[in-house]
């Protein structure tokens, strides 16, 4: 089992979303994050003092997934999110050691989905 | 006062002197004179306090104005309308004391007026109070004219070319209808009768709205490529609804202000309750219909309903009884929600629904002064419904067209010629990313952890 | 107006030159009378002014009772507390016209009035006042009474339950006792006194939403098993700050507009700083108890007691010295805090505070009149300070335990027969996702990160 | 004004008492005597309701101040300064009724009166409006002169700190200053000219702010080692804006009410014009400002640029022609814009600009009295610019001079005194978790999620 | 070492933290998430626009365990957080290659508690 | 390839950035969180009740970086985060399996920097 993390543009999740179902991959849990990457940021200003933001607004994206569902739901984020510029993101694969259900108590492959 | 009670005792210690036993008739009536002028100096210092508390109100409406159309926005939006509309005012201000006010109230022909540019050279006392005051209290409605395009045209308009738009629509357009109806000019003539501004402000702002966000287009998600429709929903609801607050506080002052002049109090007593009647109207029935409509009690549906029925008795609060301030009430509420269906249907995206609220309902409220107006309550003629006869209907209705294709064509060149030169809309990336970093370089919540997926 | 003067100034002219010397007597006489109608057109006016910008800042309350009651909650009960603030003052201003003021103030009999449906067939003036402007004012305060209860019953209450509500009290329950104690009612024939509505607006409503905050049960998750009272904090506490400052703002025009005529200014003048020095004082009050007891000032409970301060001077605003002012502030102030921690410690949930701060400091400011009150200023026995005559407390007692009464057994009723037919109160699981979402389909705060975990 | 037109009366009474003629002199006579006593009582009356309208307005703008205040700090402070706000104005209220109102306006010499205290024994009519009323009107101004030091102490005063020094300048400081100007003092006798308060409730205010903010010394993490300012941004513009339209609005109040009557209007129609086009350019010229020097139209220095141009026109607003009000107003909010850049070069943060707002346009709009003002209005001399003769500018210098002397000395002693006593600032790590945490123990935002990097 | 990461409805968090006390696991990270799973959504409707919302609000908690506290971890989430419905959430157990304890500077298992 | 996540105290933000840029780690992911560790929570009261508050914020760091570079990260983040003071966070280590560029679709050690 694989857990994978991705990090987008905050107007492309929508994208993603609907690429993800398309592959059969329904489950997963959205946060709000801030990234610097490769990105430069942009000024502000408040006040007469100027701000140099590089802490973007992104979406952090964790899917738990099967070996088998690994390609596919990767394959999926990139459709979703690559308009090849900057910013778009990247995406992490670890390895989930175990995935629990809470509500049945199933364990491994069967909690996943 | 002083000065006045001042002249008035040496005027008297004078007369006293000049051996009074001789002829005290005149002693007697220099009294009455004293006490008319009194009288007159009281009433008028009466009038003026009463359309000062209007000029207030009215100019608080901004605030009332600024929220809603920041509450119903995105966030990452909101500092932008808001500078707009704090600074819309700001010019509003600026561009009719120069010009508006000489275009409006000056004398000139049935077009326009043409005199007292910068209120100069002008009789301190217009219509019964000082002109200054009088200037204020006009200036406010102004400046709601001017802002009411925010909303319509919010999130996507660059902020140099809302600048250039609030100045030319405060300095020419809305002077020039408001000649037309307030400055004796031709639909005054006529004796078209909008008592408080349904068709001059409401409609006037309304339209320009409707006619800019057309020209700008729907905002970047709105429309789905398939045609449906997506919600980008508002993200400060209370701040929305402290502003229909605001607004229906303000209103009082701008319909029962427009009076200029206390009277007995029966006149804005009437007005006050038909303000007050038609809003809560307005507000029941558009609760019941998007309830029936879409299956839930949409609070920011309710509101635009408050407002709608404020927007429509704007015009015949004064014409009118309270039974039919609640029949136009209730109407504008459904007018209204109806309104921003068709508007979604046509894909026009006009995020806090301002052509539906005072185009739409500044129109009808136009309207039903002609249908529910009364001549015993200073009407030219009797409405349809009391005499019958479509007279005053069929002047009202020319008042709308004519106010509407000024605005069409004239608001229609004005966007154009912006749009040619510094441009109507912002980029693409500025908008996704939200104007107030693009156009303004701040953000509204510092701090706030804030979702902006859409 | 000023074609009045300018007509009588004419006629004044034409007086003068038709040699006046011939017949004095006759036109000096003509005089005067012209200048006695001026007057008490005039007076009328600047009265009907008076009462309508007390009626405007009433009205204005109401946005102060949305933002104090959304503040003191949780943001996803936020658009549900917002739209029943919103949606009281239209049924109030529907029920009130219809009903509520012939109840109210109709001819009828000690215990409710008979006549004035839809406000037809009255006199046109009333109190001095044009009919309507008095409506206005009147039906303002009525929507107050029904708002109240929004607080205290908040989080959890189903929307159409409090439509029903909301109606019923400001058609029949608020008019009744109105009728009791300001149209002529028994209690007025005994000489209770309350001068702007400690018992009438404010008893009626915080006991209302006692009872109805009693049968709703408290909110799941507020009492913990061992009966521990957990704390569910409000989600913004500067709108609710702002909503305080907008209470205290429109009380100046509930109480001091409660004259209903202007007089001199000597009354209002008096009314005006009884009412801030009595908020003032109840904030500091508040703000020294809650430190003492919890160890901090929390702003929540000083505003509380600023809130408190006002609903206890507003029956004696009128009849007091401003020291008697000040003591009664402080207490109000005092009794406020306490209020709040015994009805936790009964586990009744009332998360805004409703029943501390207007029934009891209701109870206790009508109670002070009896106490505090000057029969110079117009009460019809000295308070007990001055008399050492319990005769007014007496009365004031009748009066509370019949209003107390009254409404325990009426609203009883009326929230019985709801909850046995529409239902009173939310499922759990609406309540764990809030009301928003439930009730009306959308959120208070699009795109916020929110916790939702108490 | 009252004791003038009852002079006239008596006056009339003698000499009609002294038998003119016979017969039908007496008849008539009492017709014109009730008149004179009606019209005097309905005078006194209207400018009551003028004087309590403006200080319901200037009470309200406590909540433009906190709103203000609370939009421009970060959230983690939010509580502490509403509170604050909150209590200054309980606290003045208090401390001008027992002392304040007596220095500043009781028998006394020129540098402070002294009798009145708890407003005892003093002709219940001042000014010509009832006591009462006219105290509501000085209380309320009492109370934003202390509150304007809040937002200049933000985030990192302590709280009791606050509420010792908030009694302290509002019972003695505030007062004695009001003395000097409105009280009858030395400065009123040397016809220093200060009609609505820009030195005596804003420089007071404003000097106090800075010397606070210098002796607070920066907020933790303001200035870098390398003395590289770093922006601490506002958390809820919105907010801040509202604030900022309830101050505008309440501006009316503040100097229009200030001519304490009404009389033909046009006096206070002139102030409201004035007021207005001030505010408005201030506005105008603090965005272009910052829009050239820092590249975008900051709403936050936008606003301060209204609310300067407000400051600088309270004491000229009723000597000078609307053209002046609109230089007085642009300058600034030019002024206002350096002032903000200069703090931060010398490294006093001032976090929400309360001197370069209050203390620098203060002074700047107090001298705009000596160069724009008319003699024709009122003004002991006419200005610079009409009579080229600097006698009246000198006269403000010397104003100016006094009254900053007079704070920084007065207040520098005070903050010193309870910094060496309760201690002026809260701890490092009070600071960084946020005072509301630390001083009141609640959140302003519970649930919320939000960053507290910075 | 493992890292336990949890998705868990808002409202349990309470209950769920009180049994991790009783199992002595007392150090623990909570963040704001959104997760889309088996549970179905809701509809939302703004402005006549029907919006159907399928990412509910879900409380993440990330725990860092030694391996013989992993099971104890796991059964006080499960109790906490059950309900037996739809939504209760999931559990994922992740490898913990490292740990260190900003402060002092330790490492692996005794910088965990 | 590994998953660096650090949980720092909010106002250490500024400084850890500053080290991390020191360091050339330039691209980093960061949220807000609420931990609960060793350092006590404090007290707060509403409306006369009280409530023990032991979720503290905290700020979420979460670095992809190559084998070589894990060291030098961990020192940045140590060096401006260290107060020695309880609270000042912990520091876990994971391994990366994998790590794509959205934008590029590479893949591995060149997709993380
Ligand atoms: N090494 C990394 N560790 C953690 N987060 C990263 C890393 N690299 C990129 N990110 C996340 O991905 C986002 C996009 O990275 P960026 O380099 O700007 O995209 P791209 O490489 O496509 O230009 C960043 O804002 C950050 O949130
Ligand atoms: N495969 C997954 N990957 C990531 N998060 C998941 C996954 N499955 C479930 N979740 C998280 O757990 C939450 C509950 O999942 P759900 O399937 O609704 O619970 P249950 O399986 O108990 O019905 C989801 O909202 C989501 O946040
Ligand atoms: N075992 C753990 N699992 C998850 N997060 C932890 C763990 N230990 C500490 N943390 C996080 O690190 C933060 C600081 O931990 P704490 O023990 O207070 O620091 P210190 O050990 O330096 O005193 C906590 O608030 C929490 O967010």
């Amino acid at each position: 089992m694989k857990l994978v993390i991705a990090y987008i543009q905050p107007h492309k999740l929508k994208d993603v979303k609907q690429a993800l179902y398309k592959a059969q991959v329904t489950k997963m849990s959205v946060t709000n994050a801030l990234g610097c990457g490769e990105q430069h940021g942009y000024e502000e200003s408040y006040r007469g003092i100027k701000v140099e933001v590089n802490l973007l607004k992104k979406v952090r994206l964790e899917i738990a997934v099967n070996q088998d569902y690994l390609e596919r739901t990767i394959d999926a984020i990139i459709e979703g999110a690559r308009t090849e510029q900057i910013g778009d993101g990247k995406i992490f694969v670890l390895d989930l050691g175990e995935c629990v259900r809470i509500r049945t108590g199933e364990r491994g492959h069967d909690a996943i989905g | 006062m002083i000065r006045m009670s001042r002249k008035l005792s040496v005027l008297f210690m004078t007369f006293l002197s000049i051996g009074i036993l001789s002829q005290p008739a005149l002693a007697e009536s220099s009294e009455p004179v004293g006490n008319l002028v009194d009288i007159s100096r009281l009433t008028q210092g009466l009038d003026t306090v009463w359309v000062l508390l209007g000029a207030f109100l009215v100019f608080f409406m901004q605030a009332g104005f600024g929220m809603v159309e920041a509450g119903f926005i995105r966030a990452k939006n909101t500092c932008n309308i808001l500078t707009k509309n704090f600074l819309d005012f700001c010019m509003a201000s600026l561009g009719f004391f120069i010009i508006g006010y000489a275009l409006m109230f000056g004398e000139g022909n049935g077009f326009a007026g043409w005199s007292g540019w910068c209120l100069m050279g002008l009789d301190p006392v217009a219509n019964g109070v000082p002109l200054y005051a009088f200037w204020l209290f006009q200036a406010a409605f102004c400046g709601a004219a001017a802002t009411i395009v925010a909303g319509g045209m919010a999130e996507r308009m660059k902020f140099p070319a809302y600048l250039i738009y609030s100045f030319i629509i405060s300095a020419f357009i809305y002077p020039i209808v408001g000649h037309w109806v307030w400055g004796g000019g031709w639909l005054a003539k006529m004796n078209f009768a909008d008592f408080a501004g349904s068709t001059v402000v409401h409609t006037v702002g309304g339209v320009a709205a409707l006619i800019g966000t057309c020209m700008l287009k729907p905002r970047v998600g709105k429309y789905a490529v398939d045609g449906k429709a997506n919600a980008l929903a508002g993200h400060n609801i209370p701040l929305a609804s402290l502003g229909v607050f605001i607004l229906w506080f303000g209103w009082f002052g701008f319909n029962a202000g427009s009076t200029l002049s206390v009277d007995d109090g029966s006149l804005i007593g009437r007005i006050a309750i038909n303000t007050n009647l038609a809003a809560a109207m307005g507000g029941i029935a558009a609760m019941v219909t998007v309830w029936k409509r879409f299956g839930k009690p949409d609070l920011s549906m309710a509101m635009n309903g408050a407002l709608a029925g404020l927007v429509a008795v704007t015009a015949p609060c004064a014409y009118v009884d309270p039974w039919a301030a609640i029949v136009i009430g209730a109407s504008a509420g459904y007018i209204v929600i109806r309104g921003v269906e068709i508007l979604d249907k046509l894909h026009i995206d006009d995020p806090v629904g301002a052509f539906p609220v005072h185009g739409m309902c500044g129109i009808w409220g136009t309207i039903c002064v002609g249908i529910f107006g009364k001549a015993s309550l200073g009407l030219a003629n009797d409405g349809f419904v009391y005499s019958g006869n479509p007279m005053q209907l069929g002047i009202q209705m020319v008042g709308v067209v004519g106010t509407v294709a000024f605005i069409v064509i004239g608001m229609g060149i004005v966007f154009k010629l912006i749009d040619m030169t510094v441009g109507l809309r912002v980029s693409r990336e500025e908008e996704l990313r939200g104007l107030d970093i693009g156009e303004h370089g701040m953000e509204a919540y510092g701090g706030f952890q804030i979702f902006s997926t859409i």
